[in-house]
């Protein structure tokens, strides 16, 4: 703790280190996304950016020593529990588009033979220049 | 009737007139019929409306609202209503003409073509009519695309590169410049309507912006072709005759130099004009092409060729003569549109003529033809002198008044342009008119067979405007009274 | 009889307390972490290893597509019809308090049906997409 | 949020249409697929989506008399619960999406018939009700996370809606669509995130309050900054519209034709809000540069989609060109931030989906009778087919902008939105992009009545009446806008107005 409490560049780094840990996977995600050929690991990239943002959301709701909102005597400090809602959604949805995605990768798979997609779009390509 | 039931009438008899030719279809004769119906009933409801505005009437229509302060309104007033008169009135000769033309060339896909026709002829009306900026764009518009399909009618490669050209053009300009300049003026002067004396005057524009405006109107109204928005012009000659005769010298060119009149006198003012020489520049441009055309008609042997560079030269007459922005060019320049009209449909009617006889269209081959076809080519005689502007012509009064506003204004490069062009009129027609009367034909061919005359209703069509050439020198007082009305309303000091 | 004797008798005692498990996080949202989400995603997990240990044949016999296929838009109409109902007594969409004469009964019984829709539509849908992926190139 | 202790009064049925618009096709979908059945289906989805104009014009009439609607989520009051929110300019929206629902529906049956096996048809009509909802629940509520659910929901339908064309590509087409797709929601979600963070509400009118005092904060920039970035990929704003050509060129007909004219529409209008009402104009007037950089994007969308679209062999692609081309100039209208400017982009976004709309539709048309999906396949085909052909001229004119059509009444208030900013140059790229489609549009045109028939289209099989009624339809609207434009350019200068002028308030 003398190493943060001296450098307060360090300390507020360190004090954001949930930021720090989304931007680390949206960029790897984004990444991941535009380099990789492969499909699924294209739509791995994109879970992945999703979670990101999860956690972009779910972070500032978390206060630590509270409990969940559900009225008491007892407690007096309560978590936001909107983001948790929010991101449940949000699961579901990313749940729905990567079955929608793996779906349409299977079938891309029995149309062309091959889930790389330099392979496919060279394929269409292909099949535009026929047409012309 | 009221005038404003008469107005609505003049669009939709052509309109109702296009639907009949349409239902028409497998009654040819039927449909040549109420071809003629539409024409002449079209031309008895202007001729209504010419009475009215000769006793000093300006008979207008309720406007409809269309959006933000846009409204669709008609309105007569004397230049819309000869340049209407003039339309509806070679409508009907050109409907007799076509009759001969097309059956005598068998033409396939007439009736698509006589419904084109009446659209082009309600929107001709519409333009002549239009009470705003707007109205005149919206049937301007509808005028470049009811005739696309009559050129590019004959359906081959060069039809449709030809017809490709005349649509590319003239919508490029019209929406390139011509709304663009709509849009300025609406929103400089907060209307779009046609006034008597101008609406820019107050409008506070500078005078370079002045200028700037008046090029957008000059090249977006690219049915006037002047150069270099003229080539649309020659790229139109491949139509059938008819559509050549009616549109591509009197409707749709004389719909250009109409608008471009129209905007001098009422949207510009000669007042305004005088005082701020916006159009100065144009006098030089259209000079220009007045001459240059002459040149190029020159060299070309194809008739119909040398016929569109003649109209080229003759449209820049008018703008030339707007330009000047004097009353008596003004003057000039309104009996121009009528009597170019009938002088150009005169030329063309003899060059179909000629063609549905003997099938030809080079110059080089009209050797002594003046002896097979003597009315055919006395109408082209009298036509050839009108363009060089020649007593008895009708052509002789609007130069003779294009001159003296030239004088009165001091614009001599405009009067050294009118003279050269007389002497290079002279030099292409009458050499055809030499070539006709007095070469010897040569002997007949398997090629070139003898031929008499053209079928007997174009015959009778050029020769109603032969003589309508000569007629209106020696009965100029219909025109020369809306000529001088025009003149009234643009204001400006002689 | 293949081989897996452990794995299939260890499957035939847990299912029945995942399955127990679901219906416990089903109820007890009302009031602790928990709902129709969580339990329908469990319920659907045992149908999964169902599947998974006993095959795919079994499992449908069990479980026919056809039902699980269904599930998914009826949770979902259980779920919207409940919010019409609302809206039927005067209510806004979902605002239970109108669903039965008492307010706190109607948020009470609103809930446990919406919560039962999604328990169904999310169980659903989850075996359609297993069935799906697991059956494509199969039939 | 409510209590026993505050009974509140029981609402009519008026008051309950904003849920209705989303509730009746978010049933109408369950419905659809549990039946399973196409026959049904269809009878399901045109029912419910004739239901839904009555409802959106219901509203929009409720809007004129008696100003914006505010609808409860669960009866919990905003800001905290979800409020769907109805002004002249969603109210506006809405009935466009609906009467397209509508119309494509009733085109549908045997068109779909010809184009989707038959176990595939009751998915379909579950896949568009949903869509439809998802569109509707955009451009109803009011509230920033529930924009990114819908946005999903219609965006999951779109990807299976397109997946079920019938060439292989349109399974590439829907895949590199999801990604794309996805990847824009998700910053869109990442936008909304960071303006939770600061202001604490999801509510738009609420944020907006805020949103105030810390408009000058990095993170209020940065938030607008994803969400433009998110939103300009579901609208597919040039450059980022790569996924759209292929997506519409091989989806279904009826799909592509209700996309074209509703999703990217519906995208337009959630950036607008953000901009205009969250935000402010404030705030786009004061980054002069950023806001350059979009319109020197529209005006690049305007004309160089336009160029590639007069190169396109396959007539379906070549319009989907033209679709990039003209959301350019709805960016370019939104972005002038004058009253006219935005007029011209919200009318032409109505406009633009009748007219893009109309040739969809008549291409599907062309595609059911003929098989026909390349241009010089078309050639004569206005002697053959010359009603679906005559509507597709009517359209494509107004594609072009020629006076006394809808197109040119949008063009008309952008180039004078254009002129009152002093934008000379930008009077000169709309002109020059209109001029561009009149090759695009021609070169269809001359092809289908200028040249003799191929033979492909020589005998084409007679287009059901219900195609050809829906078609025309549009394609008297494409004239009838183009002279009566109490809807189609009044509503938007009311609601330009209140947007300019009044924040979220509107």
């Amino acid at each position: 703790m003398d190493l943060l409490e001296s450098y307060p560049l360090l300390q507020t780094i360190a004090e954001r280190y949930n930021t720090w840990a989304v931007i680390l996977l949206m960029v790897s995600g984004l990444y991941i996304v535009v380099a990789k050929s492969n499909m699924i690991k294209t739509l791995i990239g994109m879970a992945l950016f999703q979670t990101s943002v999860y956690l972009l959301y779910l972070s500032p709701g978390k206060i630590i020593g509270a409990t969940p909102p559900i009225t008491d005597t007892a407690f007096a400090v309560y978590s936001n529990p909107l983001p948790h809602v929010l991101i449940l959604t949000a699961i579901v949805v990313g749940v729905a588009t990567l079955a929608m995605g793996l779906a349409l990768i299977v079938r891309i798979n029995e149309a062309y033979g091959s889930i790389e997609e330099d392979e496919v779009v060279d394929l269409v390509d292909r099949q535009d220049k026929a047409e012309e | 009737m009221d005038s404003t039931t008469l107005i609505w009438l003049t669009l939709a008899i052509p309109t109702l007139g296009a639907v009949g030719i349409w239902l028409a279809d497998r009654f040819p004769n039927l449909r040549e019929a109420v071809t003629l119906v539409t024409a002449v009933l079209l031309w008895g409801t202007v001729c209504h409306l010419l009475a009215r505005v000769l006793r000093g009437e300006r008979p207008g229509t309720e406007p409809i609202e269309i959006f933000g302060g846009i409204e669709l309104a008609l309105a007569i007033e004397p230049l819309g209503m000869l340049f209407a008169t003039v339309a509806s009135t070679l409508w009907i000769v050109n409907s007799i003409y076509s009759i001969g033309y097309m059956r005598g060339n068998n033409e396939p896909r007439q009736t698509p073509f006589y419904v084109c026709f009446a659209v082009a002829l309600m929107s001709a009306m519409g333009v002549a009519f239009s009470e705003n900026l707007f109205t005149l764009f919206l049937f301007y518009e509808i005028l470049t695309l009811s005739t696309y399909p009559l050129v590019a009618h004959k359906g081959n490669e060069d039809a449709r590169r030809n017809a490709g050209i005349y649509l590319v053009l003239l919508l490029v300009t019209s929406m390139g410049f011509l709304l663009p300049a709509i849009i300025w003026t609406a929103v400089a002067s907060g209307t779009t309507s046609f006034a008597d004396g101008g609406i820019l005057a107050s409008a506070g524009l500078s005078a370079g912006a002045a200028t700037a405006l008046m090029a957008l109107y000059v090249f977006g109204i690219g049915k006037a072709a002047i150069m270099p928005v003229h080539f649309w012009l020659p790229a139109a000659m491949v139509a059938p005759t008819p559509v050549s005769a009616l549109l591509h010298a009197v409707a749709v060119v004389k719909a250009g130099v109409f608008a471009v009149v129209k905007v001098v006198v009422y949207i510009f003012g000669l007042d305004y004009l005088q005082e701020t020489g916006a159009s100065q520049w144009a006098v030089y441009l259209a000079g220009f092409t007045v001459i240059a055309a002459s040149l190029i008609a020159l060299t070309h042997d194809n008739l119909k060729k040398r016929l569109a560079f003649s109209t080229v030269s003759q449209l820049s007459y008018v703008i030339m003569a707007a330009m000047v922005a004097t009353p008596a060019a003004i003057i000039g320049a309104t009996l121009h549109i009528a009597a170019h009209a009938v002088s150009k449909i005169t030329l063309f009617f003899a060059a179909g003529s000629i063609y549905t006889a003997g099938h030809l269209t080079m110059i080089s081959q009209l050797d002594g033809i003046g002896r097979r076809m003597p009315f055919t080519m006395g109408a082209f005689a009298i036509g050839a002198l009108a363009m060089i502007g020649v007593p008895p012509t009708v052509t002789f009064l609007s130069k003779w008044f294009m001159l003296q506003g030239n004088v009165t204004a001091d614009q001599w490069y405009a009067l050294g342009v009118i003279a050269l062009s007389t002497v290079l009129n002279t030099l292409y027609f009458l050499p055809i008119v030499y070539r006709a009367f007095w070469r010897a034909p040569p002997e007949p061919s398997a090629e070139h067979p003898a031929h008499g005359e053209g079928p007997l209703p174009s015959v009778i069509a050029l020769s109603i405007t032969g003589a309508g050439a000569i007629a209106l020198f020696l009965y100029p007082d219909i025109v020369y009274r809306l000529a001088e009305a025009v003149a009234a309303a643009a204001g400006g000091t002689p | 009889m293949r081989l897996d004797v452990i794995l299939r008798v260890s499957a035939k005692l847990m299912i029945p307390f995942i399955m127990l498990f679901a219906i416990y996080v089903q109820f007890h949202g009302h009031y602790s972490p928990g709902g129709g989400f969580q339990a329908g995603v469990i319920a659907a997990a045992a149908v999964i290893l169902y599947a998974i240990v006993f095959g795919m044949r079994e499992a449908q016999r069990v479980v026919p597509p056809g039902v699980v296929e269904a599930m998914v838009p009826l949770g979902v109409v259980i779920y919207a019809g409940t919010g019409v109902l609302n809206m039927i007594s005067g209510g806004h969409y979902l605002d239970y308090d109108f669903l039965l004469a008492d307010p706190v009964q109607g948020q009470y019984w609103g809930v446990f049906v919406v919560e039962v829709g999604v328990l169904v539509t999310v169980a659903g849908a989850m075996v359609t997409i297993f069935y799906a992926f697991a059956m494509r190139g199969r039939s | 949020m409510s209590t026993p202790a505050d009974p509140q009064p029981a609402l009519m049925l008026a008051d309950q249409l904003p849920a209705l618009l989303v509730v009746v096709p978010m049933l109408g979908a369950m419905v659809a697929s549990l039946l399973r059945n196409g026959a049904l289906g269809y009878l399901v989805s045109l029912i419910v989506s004739w239901v839904s104009p009555v409802i959106a014009l219901a509203m929009l009439w409720q809007v004129e008399a008696s100003g914006p609607i505010s609808y409860a989520m669960g009866g919990w009051a905003p800001p905290l619960g979800i409020e769907y929110r109805v002004d002249e300019a969603n109210a506006f929206l809405l009935v466009l999406i609906s009467i397209m629902a509508a119309l494509c529906i009733t085109f549908a049956p045997r068109s779909i018939a010809s184009e989707i096996p038959a176990q595939s048809r009751g998915w379909y009509y579950a896949m568009f009700l949903m869509c439809l909802c998802g569109l509707q629940g955009m451009a109803i509520t009011g509230d920033a996370f529930n924009i990114f659910v819908f946005m999903e929901i219609s965006s999951l339908a779109m990807y299976a809606l397109i997946a079920m064309g019938t060439d292989r590509r349109a399974l590439v087409a829907a895949y590199q669509y999801l990604v794309i797709g996805t990847i824009g929601a998700t910053f869109y979600v990442l936008g909304a995130g960071l303006l939770f963070t600061i202001t604490g509400t999801l509510n738009l009118v609420d944020m907006a309050d805020r949103l105030q005092p810390l408009l000058g904060t990095r993170a209020a920039l940065a938030g607008l900054a994803f969400i433009s970035v998110g939103i300009g990929l579901k609208l597919a704003l040039f450059p980022l519209h790569l996924w759209l050509p292929n997506a519409y060129a091989f989806a279904p007909s009826v799909a592509t034709a209700f996309l074209a004219s509703t999703a990217t529409k519906v995208a337009v209008y959630i950036l607008v809000r953000f901009v205009y009402s969250v935000y402010g104009v404030e705030v786009a007037e004061a980054h002069e540069i950023d806001t350059a950089i979009v319109l020197l994007l529209a005006v690049l969308a305007m004309v160089a989609p336009s160029i590639v679209a007069i190169f396109q062999a396959n007539v379906k692609r070549m319009l989907a060109y033209s679709s990039v081309a003209q959301i350019g100039y709805i960016i370019l209208g939104v972005f002038l931030l004058n009253e006219a400017g935005l007029t011209g982009g919200l009318s032409h976004l109505f406009n633009h989906a009748i007219i893009k709309g109309c040739l969809f539709l008549a291409v599907g048309c062309i595609v059911f009778s003929t098989g026909i999906t390349k241009i010089d396949q078309m050639a004569g085909l206005g002697h053959t087919m010359p009603l679906t052909m005559g509507a597709f001229v009517l359209a494509g004119l107004g594609l072009i902008g020629v006076p006394g059509t809808a197109g040119f009444v949008s063009k008309w208030y952008l180039i004078q939105g254009a002129t009152e900013a002093g934008l000379w140059w930008l009077v000169a790229a709309i002109v020059f992009a209109s001029v561009l489609a009149v090759f695009y549009v021609g070169r269809v045109v001359e092809v289908a009545w200028f040249r003799e028939p191929s033979p492909e289209a020589a005998a084409p099989r007679p287009v059901p009446v219900e195609m050809l009624a829906v078609t025309w339809i549009l394609a008297a609207l494409c004239i009838y806008f183009g002279f009566e434009t109490d809807i189609s350019a009044g509503v938007p200068a009311e609601a330009a107005r209140i947007l300019i002028g009044g924040g979220a308030d509107g």
